[in-house]
């Protein structure tokens, strides 16, 4: 379980999380960890994204419209949506096997759902739209990065949307309600809740949930999550706007 | 399969429409289980399981128990895991091979609410710290699958712990008779949603399931605290679905609870 | 080997199987363990089959004739028999890791062909019929309770065949034959010969044996197991009749 | 395949006629083997080896000893295991990949011949006592496939265990050097036939073995006393045939251990 | 993929005869290596690492190290291994799925050129002599392939071993702190080349790769001995290429160690 | 990696590996370990080949031109052309686990490009022609053992091909270059570079080195290689010769 990158809430500890009204990173409990990112980072992928939030770097690199193996998979009405969450075996502590594991496969298939009616599939029937996530080092939120992350390297790679799709997480940590966790507060925290949302709009796309929370600190937890968005909202235009204004250089000559 | 979803495709309309006018296809109400049955220890050879019918689901949920080396970071703990097979008894639609992103999601769902609401004591499942503990593992097995798997697997599932024994351990052997009872002091409990159109219905059947266009899984713990959510299918659902669906499963918490595990 | 079920004849042991004349579960050397047999207990199966046969619990499912997958196995002549014997991770004392094993793949391979010649396959050419056995509890012939039920489950899905398939062990313990051994007896016995015949005929469809026995032991546990299948097929009809006594109810609703 | 598939429909009546009239496609009588040749000791790498030639098939079997932890339920006893190989290099139609059923089947019934004849006396590769003991690792490697795999099989194996060396086993490590034979106290032989139409014939050709209608695998101890049976193919067998073919094993089976075991 | 393939086989002709008369498509001359960028430290989970970009290519090297048994014939030594991800972000012909031919190859000639250079101080890595090493395990995670991937590879690889540290290791636990840098004594470097035509191109790119009758990667010592080479492709190499290619890489090694190590 | 049959060169040892200006096993700097080729040894396969090098045993068959399968690999210009190197798991000191491993699949693939342009695979279009080495016995240089062996086992199935294509290596030991390196020069030598040719001609088609080699050296090596290849070709040819002259029995009424 550990070795997937398992987190269990609420262990025991004496890890104190808050002090004097600050967490342990010395962030208010509205704060996000810093974001920054960066779209068309790679050659070869029709469409790319870097981006690091705390102490998280991903990549994400979309191809596609694309034909579609194995061809049985095919659908005559619309484009196929994959995505792949990957760890990279050094982005975490202790080295983690080459592969999928369980997490990675659940965590895709979260992501995927929650792209495949975002993304106008309906424009590119018999096709595949492949996203990769890599996760190159690993905080907190990887997830929620990588999705971030997904939905800059689709737009990059000029596939049509109903908008961008971005994520944040809040948590619970000595039983306070705190915006997007981080590493310390993941490990030692009593609850933690990833969403993502089409940006701009109300709706959920994707949500999970562990730990322990009431009614009441949900709510609170969903309100700071609805303010966390707007901001990593903003910088996913931010870099799209930059990647655009840098202009699209040379990719006429590639295969 | 495609004959299958073309299927699927001609069946949804009219069910939608029926959905909106406020009704279900077998009649029942938007927050109303179909008729659950539970079998205690059907499987002797497991040291606890339990046999669910909700509605034509089954589920069959064993526990074993062995010996196992602690997690280094839970030095005074034991282990837990859930696993899940969805065998092609069950559904024309399930093949044999290795488990697919629907059987690892239903097994990682579940076990995170035994997990996430701490049901199982696990510092007492310890034989010497930091060497030995018992590994408790919790498999599923479908047997019929005619919709929400989720909460038949959650109920199979903490029910077998439930009546799960603690076997003997004497010169590096275990003995399978019993210790003790495993030390449990919680029973997550869960609840699974379709939204269909506007509607959020409550213990989806195989039908509901298969033209549904979101789900959501939402665990309690006793005192109604959530302990484990995740939210499937490809639309989206609103801060009001959330309440919606809370508020429903606290509401029905208690007789359930009442029906499933007294 | 033991982890895959193995059982190894003739271990060394100090535990005495026949006592005055009874075997160590009191039974008589030619009486069968208790059987029951019912048909029809699945929804979404084509037909389906528990039994319960001493400490074994056994569900069969069949499914078809239906679509060949993948299409390069379809047999333009005939239907495609498949046959698949798993165990339940916790139908054992060790707990056994899913998936198949060698134990599970042989066993699987001599019930498919036992049942090969028994279905009329060519009346559905470029179909597959599908036959899932999964061991819920398992004591000593699991394997025998697997296709006996198997063969139930054809029935019910109303596949034709010309007759039904009944199966019956006979063993040796403490130099004595006896029929159809229990765990114990299986664990520390001296040889086993697990049996499938088209019941009411002479025909052997299934035979394995191991251990030690003479040539005239042979003839003895045959006579045996002639005699068991007779009672384990009286048991395979009175299921049958029951499920069809009680009528074909509802299923034209399900898809 | 399909090619070959229609080879075999089309040379399947002459042939069956000719077994009618009490005859076989090379000659031989219903219960004679093929020429065989024994070549011991191939592969100085094992510990024990054997080549086998029967008829135009070739099987290599290789023994192995390694160090392991005794089964919880014979701490006094060493371990077998029996592995086969399809390599693609025998046969047009075997492909590389894991062990199929044919491959699994054929070491599962070796295996059984020798483990069921207590062949091995476990009892004398114990190190330590419930710790250590020495694992026997039966490779299987099919070299020229034209028939009859099991018996080819069953003599290499059982050649290569009688030509096996124990190695020196020093400060936790293995000396590859004699410290004394595999202990050995029985030969397990076996005796594979097809059944075409009414007629049972023993050690089949490859074309005997295509158009079969059942086959059987009887291993004899050296008393003639059965320890292994496994039938084949989909036709049934009568009390008659298993009769004939227990008496035809065990009336040849002291003129072939003399040919194979000296 | 076939539809790549056939605008591989357009371009070829016209880029062989720019190659036959002495250019490259870039412009480069045919020792002359792509810009190189080095990035150290990349991975801050990782003991160490480094992104190199090599043109447009990029791979991230990291190194992590973990407790390990030492193997029987080096039972004073740490132990290493070299693992390559050709994961598809890089390529649009990269699949998910375990390693194939090319990773493996990739990985393993990377491993040969720090293994047989002895550049880490094996000896070094012993906690308790037969019992305790270091395992040092560096993986190769390709992002963008525009060609020559065992260059950039190496040149990772060789730089995340030289800002990789040995952590703590207390009381059976690692703590990732510094105890020391990881004990380096050398520096591989390689140099891949392809032939097109009868010429040799250093360092070659995405589309000199695609239309490449042969490959061969040399790595060298710091004293310009060989430690590794490695022939691909189809075509063949005469003494005359060998002796080329081995000049050039010599000839330029000096000043490209002094970019990329320093 | 020792599991994978890897060696490793220049492992500190006092094994004297050279005295008097011998080997240790009593060979001069430019001998080969004795070599025997017999072509034809296979019933069934349509070309094969076993090859004594040394303490080495290897066993070379070949099939096809045949049918591809999967037939998404057919090539409608030419014939694929496969090789599989697996070694026996008793071949080996320590039994190797079944199946191939990274070195087997390392040696396969620059095995089989060595071959690709030798054999007229444009002759043989949607085909395959499948090349199978199995090391049975191994001693050091099993790879040039098994191409050298894979060759004749090609000519012995009539493919036609622009020649034989025979493998020697040298090596480096006691700071002497030498041909051929026995098992203890493997292991602890200090150099080993396995070459293949086109014998006959100075076309290098496969080529690997490992250890240390000075420029000089390296010349030197190639220089006995070159030397050492010639021998192993009249072997080959020696083989194939005896082979024809015994003629062509029986196959006809093999399927």
């Amino acid at each position: 379980m550990k070795k997937e990158g398992e987190k269990k809430m609420g262990m025991k500890s004496d890890v104190q999380l808050i002090k004097d009204g600050k967490r342990i990173d010395g962030r208010n409990f509205d704060e996000l960890r810093p974001l920054k990112i960066e779209a068309g980072v790679l050659h070869r992928a029709d469409g790319s994204c870097y981006l690091e939030w705390g102490g998280n770097k991903v990549i994400a690199a979309v191809y596609g419209p694309r034909e579609c193996f194995p061809r049985h998979e095919q659908d005559p009405l619309k484009a196929r949506l994959t995505y792949r969450y990957n760890m990279a075996p050094f982005s975490v502590e202790d080295r983690k096997r080459p592969g999928p594991d369980r997490r990675s496969i659940e965590i895709s298939k979260v992501s995927r759902q929650a792209l495949e009616r975002v993304v106008f599939l309906e424009y590119f029937p018999r096709t595949s739209i492949d996203v990769f996530v890599e996760i190159l080092q690993a905080d907190a939120g990887t997830r929620i990065a990588g999705i971030t992350a997904a939905s800059v390297a689709l737009a990059d790679a000029g596939i049509p949307m109903r908008g961008l799709v971005a994520g944040c997480a809040a948590g619970k940590v000595d039983d306070t309600v705190v915006l997007d966790l981080g590493k310390e507060e993941d490990n030692y925290g009593q609850a933690d809740m990833p969403v993502a949302m089409l940006a701009g709009t109300d709706e959920v796309v994707l949500m999970q949930m562990d730990g322990d929370f009431s009614k009441e600190e949900f709510d609170q937890a969903f309100e700071l999550i609805r303010k966390g968005i707007k901001q990593v909202y903003e910088e996913q235009k931010r870099a799209l706007k930059e990647k655009y204004e840098k202009g699209i250089e040379g990719d006429i000559n590639d295969q | 399969m495609t004959n299958e979803d073309i299927i699927w495709e001609i069946k949804k309309n009219p069910i939608k429409a029926l959905v909106e006018s406020g009704k279900r296809v077998d009649g029942r109400a938007f927050d109303e289980h179909r008729e659950i049955e539970i079998i205690r220890d059907f499987s002797k050879k497991a040291e606890g399981s339990c046999l669910v019918k909700l509605g034509n689901t089954q589920v069959l949920a064993g526990v074993k128990l062995s010996i196992g080396i602690p997690y280094p970071d839970t030095p005074a703990e034991g282990a837990l895991s859930v696993g899940a097979e969805l065998v092609p008894i069950a559904a024309p639609i399930f093949y044999s091979g290795p488990p697919n992103e629907n059987a690892i999601e239903l097994a990682r769902v579940v076990d995170r609410g035994i997990r996430e609401s701490k049901m199982i004591e696990m510092d007492k499942l310890v034989i010497e710290e930091g060497e030995k503990v018992w590994m408790v593992s919790v498999d599923l097995h479908v047997l019929d699958y005619d919709g929400n798997l989720f909460d038949a697997s959650n109920i199979a599932a903490v029910n077998a712990l439930l009546n799960t024994f603690v076997p003997k351990y004497e010169d590096d052997k275990i003995i399978r008779e019993k210790q003790m009872d495993l030390p449990v002091r919680e029973k997550p409990l869960s609840f699974t949603f379709v939204k269909i159109g506007a509607k959020n219905l409550l213990d989806p059947s195989l039908v509901e399931e298969k033209i549904k266009d979101a789900e959501m899984t939402i665990t309690l713990t006793e005192d109604n605290h959530l302990c484990a959510m995740q939210k499937g299918g490809t639309y989206p659902y609103y801060k009001e679905d959330l309440d919606e669906m809370i508020d429903t499963a606290i509401r029905v918490s208690k007789n359930l609870r009442k029906k499933v595990f007294e």
